[in-house]
């Protein structure tokens, strides 16, 4: 079956952001198929590169970043949620002028559209948020 | 049709729970995820909650509950899932509705 | 073949960014064309009064957005009647929120529907693709 | 001492303002901010606890409800305080607990 | 002069993070010889029940960093009775936290203080600093 | 009189970071002094510089830094919370070996003993959250 989630809420200040790992990682080991997962509101907040977590603590950028390269999962990133919280990849960087950006490698950003098609597309969408 | 229900707030300190059990169609089934898992738990002030939805199937997802140290407060009539069990709850119904 | 989208709005407008970014969404799926529904539940019913004046909070007022849900065809908006009540409000205290009919001569009609809990659940029951913010 | 409490979620969604009004002391002010400002309102099902609620001081914050619509809901017996009333609050009273 | 300085402790822990964050305050905290006091309110209880297992959510288990607090001289932890009765919980159910009273030849003692929320009500009343998470 | 403020949460996510400085600005236009305001948990998110609001709403971040200069306030954001979500500053990124650091100025990083401290030297505390 084919899934899309939506993750509303950043990493570690809410267990939204574990859940729908936990969730994705079973998904795929029953053999399902992710078609999207979107990362919205606080959700955005989970695609930082520059996250350091505690060596004895989870690395949620990092989980993602690892299931993507394996399942190669389509991990979008809503463009106006993440301007607003300053996540930004290296275009908008130029387009903007800021002059850092802080996206991960496995990331991309795009616009609400992505998540009304991960809908449309989807058997399942499945919200996790606070 | 028949929905998934997800809740993932504590039952004592929000009311999603019971907007939940307001607006679950007999027939459906809940799933008490994160801080929800205290709704399953028994002996205390919502545990009639459940006892009294009738026709609503009852899920709780047992890492949570593990994680709570609140595992063998588990109310009877309840079932126990992994994340697996979780992703089998959403492709067994038509639609997830998350209670957020 | 269009999809039963329904957005859920559960939260007041103001204290969490929810009721601002659910609507950006409600805009952006206009253009999809599936089969539209909101649901205003508990205080998220909250989102459509009117008057609702936030300059000496800094933040931008959005609720005249509402009223431009018509034009985008977004026509059938849920109010759960209970959530109201328990909340002391009536229809008179919303936005009067409406859209033009073009199959009967651009006839405006009303776009809130109030409905009990009870008729609400039967309205989820047939979604197939539920947003909740 | 009296201390100053303040409240900023809906009283029909979580159950904070309950907590608050638990452990308020006679003499002791509760400022609702926020999306607790519709515990200000009334003619809805929470009206009655403020009405209960003696010996306890209720303030809400004005831009809060002006932003919300609900100004003219405002229940009998609440000061309508702006910002800077907030900040000689928290002056007036020895400490400031926030119920978050 | 030392400060009375309260910590209000009133969510579930791995829910969301404020369990874990306000645990690292205290500890932080206990370096700078204030009056310290935890109180566990609402769900906050939970953050002591015994027999937590976080393997299966990939969070890392932090209770037993409550056990440490007595070596950090904090040993006033007010636990509200109501609210444990509320959640079908007793004084069992939760870790059986001690501190090691130098004054007395290290006689050990309990750290937890099960209170009525009256009681609480006027332990809440005498702070100076109160944190909340 | 002296205040401290404690934030908890970030930017438009919740109004509790508009609300901090709704006070913040009220305070100093009685004449109260600012002792310190520190970011904890989400709230951390407040000093990203890479933030890119909506032309027609509030720059959360921009008003801390106006606040800051005009008035020579304190921020403190933590450094623990801000590892753990990716806000780090040139120090961090060299110390840590990331390729790019995202904190604006006017803030500092720094301990949670800071947080201790602006308890004990504020005449008040107020804590702003979710």
């Amino acid at each position: 079956m084919k899934f899309s989630l939506q993750i509303n809420e950043g990493p570690y200040q809410h267990q939204a952001a574990d859940s729908a790992i936990q969730f994705t990682k079973a998904a795929l080991a029953k053999g399902h198929e992710i078609f999207r997962v979107f990362f919205y509101h606080d959700g955005v907040n989970n695609a930082t590169r520059l996250a350091i977590p505690p060596q004895d603590d989870r690395n949620i950028t990092a989980e993602w970043v690892a299931l993507q390269k394996e399942h190669n999962l389509d991990l979008v990133v809503c463009i106006a949620a993440a301007q607003r919280r300053g996540l930004i990849d290296e275009d908008e960087m130029t387009r903007q002028g800021k002059d850092a950006n802080n996206i991960s490698e496995g990331f991309r950003i795009s616009g609400l559209g992505q998540l009304i098609e991960a809908g449309i597309e989807a058997d399942r969408l499945i919200v996790f948020g606070a | 049709m028949a929905l998934l229900h997800t809740v993932n707030k504590s039952p004592f300190e929000s009311n999603t729970f019971d907007a939940c059990l307001g607006l679950a169609k007999s027939g459906s089934t809940v799933l008490l995820i994160e801080d929800g898992v205290y709704a399953a738990t028994t002996g205390n002030s919502v545990a009639d909650k459940i006892k009294n939805a009738a026709g609503i199937n009852f899920c709780v997802l047992g890492p949570d509950l593990q994680a709570r140290g609140v595992e063998e407060k588990l109310a009877e009539g309840i079932k126990v899932v992994d994340y697996e069990g979780f992703v089998d709850l959403v492709a067994e119904h038509d639609a997830v509705q998350a209670w957020l | 073949m269009a999809k039963k989208f329904m957005y859920i709005n559960r939260k007041a407008p103001y204290g969490t960014v929810y009721a601002l970014e659910s609507l950006e969404v409600v805009l952006i799926g206009a253009a999809f064309d599936q089969d539209v529904s909101l649901a205003f539940i508990g205080d998220g019913v909250y989102q459509l009064t009117k008057g609702q004046n936030t300059k000496a909070i800094g933040q931008k007022n959005f609720s005249p957005v509402y009223m431009a849900l018509g034009d985008y065809d977004v026509n059938k908006i849920y109010v759960e009647k209970e959530s109201l009540e328990e909340r002391g409000l009536s229809l008179e205290d919303l936005q009067h929120l409406v859209w033009e009919d073009e199959d009967n001569d651009y006839e405006e009609k009303d776009s809130i529907r109030l409905v009990s809990r009870a008729e609400l659940t039967d309205v989820l029951d047939e979604q197939e693709v539920i947003l909740s913010f």
